[in-house]
């Protein structure tokens, strides 16, 4: 019935590092940006989702195996980046200044997709340790890591690159050896409790699309498939 | 005019139970100290207060029967309740007060209270008379069977007291309602009630007119209630044959009554002579004593001699010329004298 | 001199204590301009969760009020087993952490909740719609008002119900003509209260009802979302919440102390009332 | 008829009332075994957000009562120009959304905050400490103390006071000897109230100082990390949480009741108080 | 003994402002109706309310004084003062509440005021008498200066009453210290106090004995207060060169004193007497009418006549059979009438 020419909005939840670039993307949908298990969660509570993008691929995996929703895509890729406040009070220069005594470090918790990738960074680097000792809170969303560098309360945390963006006014960024990065993947998917289901897969190829894929990238996102180099 | 009944009805309060039966068909008094249990009576006839046995009608009508599970809600008992803080409105003014029982001859008793001219004010800036008036206005506007005034005369100073008294007296000798009224002052009781009922701790110790209770107090506690001085003392003989009365402080005292044991007797001021030399009629009881203590009152003067208070006009004061701290005698004739039950006295 | 001492002592604590009380307030002005303040209401995420908060709050304290103030009434005037447990209910919202309280508004009435089929088999369901943001406020903001709402009836006179039976009128007729307008002025202020902490309201909101913007996304759950993008915005918008409930409740705060002022009358050094 | 009709609505409305309170709390356990509630205490993450939870309340209800009761006396017993400001400052916290709270927090004693330079001279800093939760507690729990405090002083009789000074006491040895002891009752009861409300407070924490196992992870904290990974778990720290608040509470209550009771006296129908 | 001075102090309160002088060397009673500012007095002296202006002093000690800005604090102005309500500690027993003040002697007070077998028990289980004891005994355990008594009988029901009154008498008399009590009730001022201040709306209208007030009320309100019964009417002419007052009742009234223009008389009802045929005495008036009202109380009997109430034994009661609504003729000498200013009543 909602096929009709004139479709009603869909209700788009997507990760709340892509709350600057979906309405980019296509204003005239509906959208709920939180953290994607926050967002996974409600879904699995019935919330009516038609599309569900998330900051990773782990949570629309579990969510289709439940059936949930459809067999998830790969949409755009994300890195991680250091924040620090533009005063630097810390003067980090580079990841490993990080591990300096004193320096007071936020991440995301280890349930949080964004924690989750840090943690593998960390490891990556083999820097687990000497920076977990730094580090002073474990938020339950980027956005409280981001907040707390921004009013300068923590001296480095670790963030999407694109979120990092959004308050350019306040914050430094300094980058990650990308060979450290983890494979950081947004998987979108069509949620199966949608009445939509057409339009939500249009959507889906919307972003998938040269356009979609060229806002993406000027939002700081990068190529859904690696670049072979 | 109706009639109201109490049937021995019980109330569990909560150091003692209320127990009473009564009849209400002109005006009664209910007299008795604080927490006697005087406005549990007013509020169980009203259907505020649900008694735990026994039984209410009014005229045909029963009002609340604890065997047969009746109990008629307040406000479908045709009662009128005066409050002793009045209870107005404080949110409505007079005539909103008045014409609260839904009915549409407000200004009758406006005007037959002689409140016209307050009815837009509030409650809250009337006098206590005033208050009084539109309290009573209000419950009659209901048109009760029963009147049921809970301490009339306790929210008012002392001088208003007495006009406002007058002015009741004459307001319930006027209406054709039983009414039943709490107080616990003697005097009031007296003035405005053809019979009264003396009450402590829920039961009720006599009832009677004003003048029997002065007359035949029943116990010690209603002789010193209705103005008496109690003399405590012990039956004992008294030369040949004839009994007497040994007071607590020695004093032999005869009277006309006999008996024996532990006992109290009560004399009241009124019938108490001062003189300053003992006088020698063997028909008075003397007490010997120090003045402790004197009150002048008008024309009037209360003298405290020892364990008596006696009253005397305030020209045999000066004549006698009294001082606190006098030797005198306090004489009382032996006819003068009630014999009251030997219980110890309350309150 | 030791003595006053200690009063001064008092007075000292107790400006210590506003001052604590008033400094985070003072922040969140400090780091916005009036002018950023203002600029918030052309922002749209701002305009429209603005329209929703208004919406939900007006909706949840209409029901507060209808539900509440029975319950209050029959809580204060009765006394029957159970009533303390009673009361403990109408508080326990009050003290579950909010995001706590959401989840279990979803385990009641979420799908899989308890009454998630029967209402779905009428066709309802309610999480991450609007009713669930008004149910969710409801469900928070009730205690402040249920609570002072029971204080205020605890305080009003027995004798002029009492009159007001024997004078022949039943216990609703009594509750409308004599308690209600005696209680108004404490069920106001106590409304006032919950009105301000319903649109404060996040943990449970977000649980229960989402955060989807023009249906579901109230100011304090912009403000949240807006952290990330627009950190000046949110904190703005802090404000803008913060100016609404102060205002809200000291000018009720004043219009009360205006009508039953122990101001007015005394000239009494300690508080001596007017019966003194 | 009809009469009987009306109150039974009252009595309807109160059921219906009381019962949607019930249920999010019933949800919770029915959703939790109470073997899983039991479980939850071998947990670490429990064990330690626990702990901290404890500690920092105790605190935080130190300060709530070593600076709200004299904040809340004279406020109760003396009128100043911006009384009215005042009351309405201790109200604030109870209206704000924590996490504005918990950012007005940071921007008046943060590092970089109003305060910031002055505390880090004295070589303090708070964000992120076990300090800044007690603080964050002691901020969002205070209005619920100080609140029942002020009713209660207000309602001690002035004559006591004024005896007492006439008998040679000074204000504070009046406020010791003869105000705190009759207001025992009620300030317990605040106190109780405002305990729960901190061992549930979430936004403000989460904010100020953040969330690290063993030093700055309250409950709340834990179930919402808790939330992502593992829902059960949280479900049942949820209802450890109620369970903790709800005897608090009812306990509290019964044992006032027990004391100042007016359902101990009362053949009543209409509560006629004994002095009817 | 010590004397207190207030000199000209003036309190602003809702509806008027208090202002008077006033001087305390033995026992004074103010009183006056209720809102007249009397308990403010007390709160005045006891430094719990101050003053917008004027001086208070106890023999040296200075007080308050508006102009020097002096305040001393309650704590430090050494009163004993007995509230209305007593404002015994509930949460102390009898003894502490006693050893409030710091002071050792409790023992002692306890004695003398008969409640050492009260001294573990808690002021709620105490009766109204006790109560006021133990109110007195905490008071003067601090050892004051001076002694204020906030209507010292009010709390209690009209029985005990009489008895707490003569006992509080011989009290006052015992003790050395400057009592000023308060009072709404003119009957308890003139037995506790040698000297009577009449207050109303904040300033005394007349100070003096109480038998000076009986003898010369200075106004209608005083006047009545004291129990007399007023009589509103006109001076004019009555037969040659003499003039007499109509009453607004119309009957003619001669009095010793003259005037002219509208004006107030003071009947006491023991000046009244009442008869069932009109008195051929010229130097009588009388005052015809139906008999509204009849109180009986011991030997004595109150009977209203239209504006009059006489008081008249109750053997005379009987001999004339007298019933309420039956026509009589109540009169009294034109030396018993006392002219009162002829400003209109108040209260
Ligand atoms: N603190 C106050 N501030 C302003 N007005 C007051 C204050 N206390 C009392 N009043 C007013 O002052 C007047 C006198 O009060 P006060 O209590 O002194 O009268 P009172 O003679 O003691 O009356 P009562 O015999 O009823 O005790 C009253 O009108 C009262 O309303
Ligand atoms: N609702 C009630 N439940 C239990 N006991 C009560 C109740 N109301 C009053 N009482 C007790 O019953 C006794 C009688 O109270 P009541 O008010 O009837 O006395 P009273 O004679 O009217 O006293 P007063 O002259 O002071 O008004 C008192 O001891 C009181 O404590
Ligand atoms: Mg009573
Ligand atoms: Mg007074």
């Amino acid at each position: 019935r909602a096929e009709s020419a004139t479709r009603a909005q869909l209700t788009v939840y997507a990760a709340a590092s892509l709350t600057n670039v979906f309405p980019a993307i296509d204003k005239s949908e509906k959208y709920s940006f939180g953290g994607s298990n926050a967002l996974a969660a409600q879904i699995k509570q019935g919330a009516p989702a038609d599309v569900f993008a998330s900051a990773n691929m782990t949570l629309p995996t579990q969510l289709f195996q439940q059936g949930f929703c459809s067999k998830p895509k790969v949409f755009t890729r994300n890195a991680l980046v250091i924040v620090v406040p533009k005063s630097n009070p810390a003067h980090i220069r580079n990841i490993y200044n990080l591990t300096k005594s004193g320096v007071k470090i936020d991440i995301a918790a280890s349930g949080v997709p964004v924690g989750t990738y840090t943690l593998q960074i960390l490891k990556n680097m083999n820097l687990t340790n000497a920076v977990l000792k730094n580090v002073v809170s474990q938020e339950t969303d980027v956005r409280e890591v981001l907040a707390k560098v921004a009013l300068a309360e923590a001296d480095a945390g670790f963030v999407y690159s694109t979120d990092a963006k959004t308050v350019p006014g306040k914050v430094k960024v300094i980058r990650i050896p990308a060979w450290a990065q983890p494979k950081l993947r947004y998987g979108i998917c069509v949620v199966s409790s949608s009445s939509q289901k057409t339009a939500a897969k249009a959507f889906i190829k919307r972003v998938l699309g040269k356009a979609g894929q060229k806002k993406l990238h000027r939002y700081g996102f990068l190529p859904r498939v690696k670049p072979k180099s | 005019m109706a009639k109201l009944t109490l049937d021995q009805i019980a109330v569990p309060l909560r150091t003692f139970q209320l127990e009473l039966s009564l009849e209400v068909g002109s005006t009664v008094a209910l007299v008795g100290p604080s927490g006697a249990g005087k406005s549990t009576v007013l509020n169980t006839i009203a259907g505020l207060v649900k008694p735990a046995a026994g039984s209410i009608r009014c005229d045909e009508e029963t009002w609340f029967d604890a065997e047969r599970g009746v109990f008629v809600r307040p406000e479908d008992r045709r009662v009128g309740l005066v409050f002793q803080d009045y209870a107005l409105f404080p949110h409505l003014t007079v005539r909103q007060n008045v014409e609260y029982a839904r009915r549409h001859h407000a200004d009758e008793y406006l005007d037959r209270f002689q409140i016209r001219h307050l009815q837009d004010a509030r409650p809250g800036s009337l006098s206590g008379g005033e208050r009084q008036r539109v309290a009573l206005a209000r419950a009659l506007a209901r048109d009760p069977a029963i009147l049921l005034l809970d301490e009339p005369l306790a929210a008012l100073d002392a001088h208003t007291k007495v006009d406002v008294r007058a002015e009741l007296q004459q307001l319930l000798a006027g209406l054709e309602i039983p009414t039943l009224l709490v107080t616990h002052d003697f005097e009031d009781a007296a003035a405005l009630a053809d019979e009264v009922g003396v009450i402590v701790e829920g039961r009720l110790r006599q009832t009677g007119t004003p003048a029997d209770l002065v007359a035949q107090p029943a116990d010690p506690f209603v002789a010193s209630f209705t103005g008496a001085n109690l003399l405590h003392g012990e039956w004992c003989a008294t030369g040949v044959g004839t009994t007497g009365i040994r007071l607590d402080d020695g004093t032999l005292v005869s009277t006309t009554d006999d008996g024996d044991g532990a006992i109290v007797l009560a004399v009241y001021p009124w019938d108490v002579t001062i003189s300053t030399t003992r006088p020698d009629d063997s028909a008075m009881n003397v007490v010997a004593g120090a003045i402790t203590a004197i009150t002048e009152l008008g024309n009037r003067a209360r003298v405290t001699v020892g364990p008596l208070t006696a009253e005397i006009t305030v020209d045999s004061l000066r004549r006698l010329g009294l001082r606190p701290g006098q030797q005198v005698y306090a004489s009382f004739k032996a006819t003068g004298t009630r014999v009251v039950a030997s219980r110890p006295t309350e309150g | 001199m030791r003595r006053a001492l200690g009063f001064g002592l008092f007075v000292a604590v107790a400006v210590v204590t506003l001052a604590f009380l008033a400094l985070p307030i003072v922040g969140i002005f400090v780091h916005t301009s009036p002018g950023n303040v203002l600029h918030q209401f052309s922002n749209p995420v701002v305009k429209d969760a603005f329209v929703v908060s208004l919406k939900t709050s007006l909706l949840a304290q209409a029901a507060i009020l209808l539900f509440g103030t029975p319950t209050a009434y029959l809580l204060a005037t009765r006394r029957f087993p159970g009533h303390s447990l009673a009361v403990t209910l109408v508080e326990l919202p009050l003290v579950l952490p909010p995001a706590v309280a959401g989840v279990g508004l979803l385990a009641a009435l979420g799908r899989f909740g308890l009454l998630g089929s029967s209402l779905s088999a009428l066709g309802i369901t309610l999480p991450f719609t609007q009713t669930a943001v008004t149910i969710a406020v409801a469900y928070v903001a009730s205690p402040l008002y249920i609570r002072q709402a029971i204080a205020t009836f605890e305080a009003t006179d027995p004798h002029l119900t009492a009159a007001s039976r024997t004078l022949g009128a039943g216990p609703v007729r009594t509750f409308f003509r004599v308690v209600l307008p005696l209680a108004r002025g404490g069920l106001i202020a106590g409304l006032a209260l919950s009105f301000a902490r319903g649109l404060g309201e996040f943990g449970a909101t977000i649980m229960f009802a989402g955060s989807l913007q023009k249906v579901t996304q109230t100011l304090p759950l912009a403000i949240y979302q807006e952290f990330a993008v627009n950190f000046d915005a949110s904190l703005a918008m802090g404000a803008v919440l913060v100016l609404i409930s102060a205002v809200l409740l000291l000018t009720l705060r004043i219009a009360l102390s205006w009508r039953s002022s122990p101001s007015t009358r005394s000239p009494s050094l300690f508080g001596l009332s007017s019966s003194s």
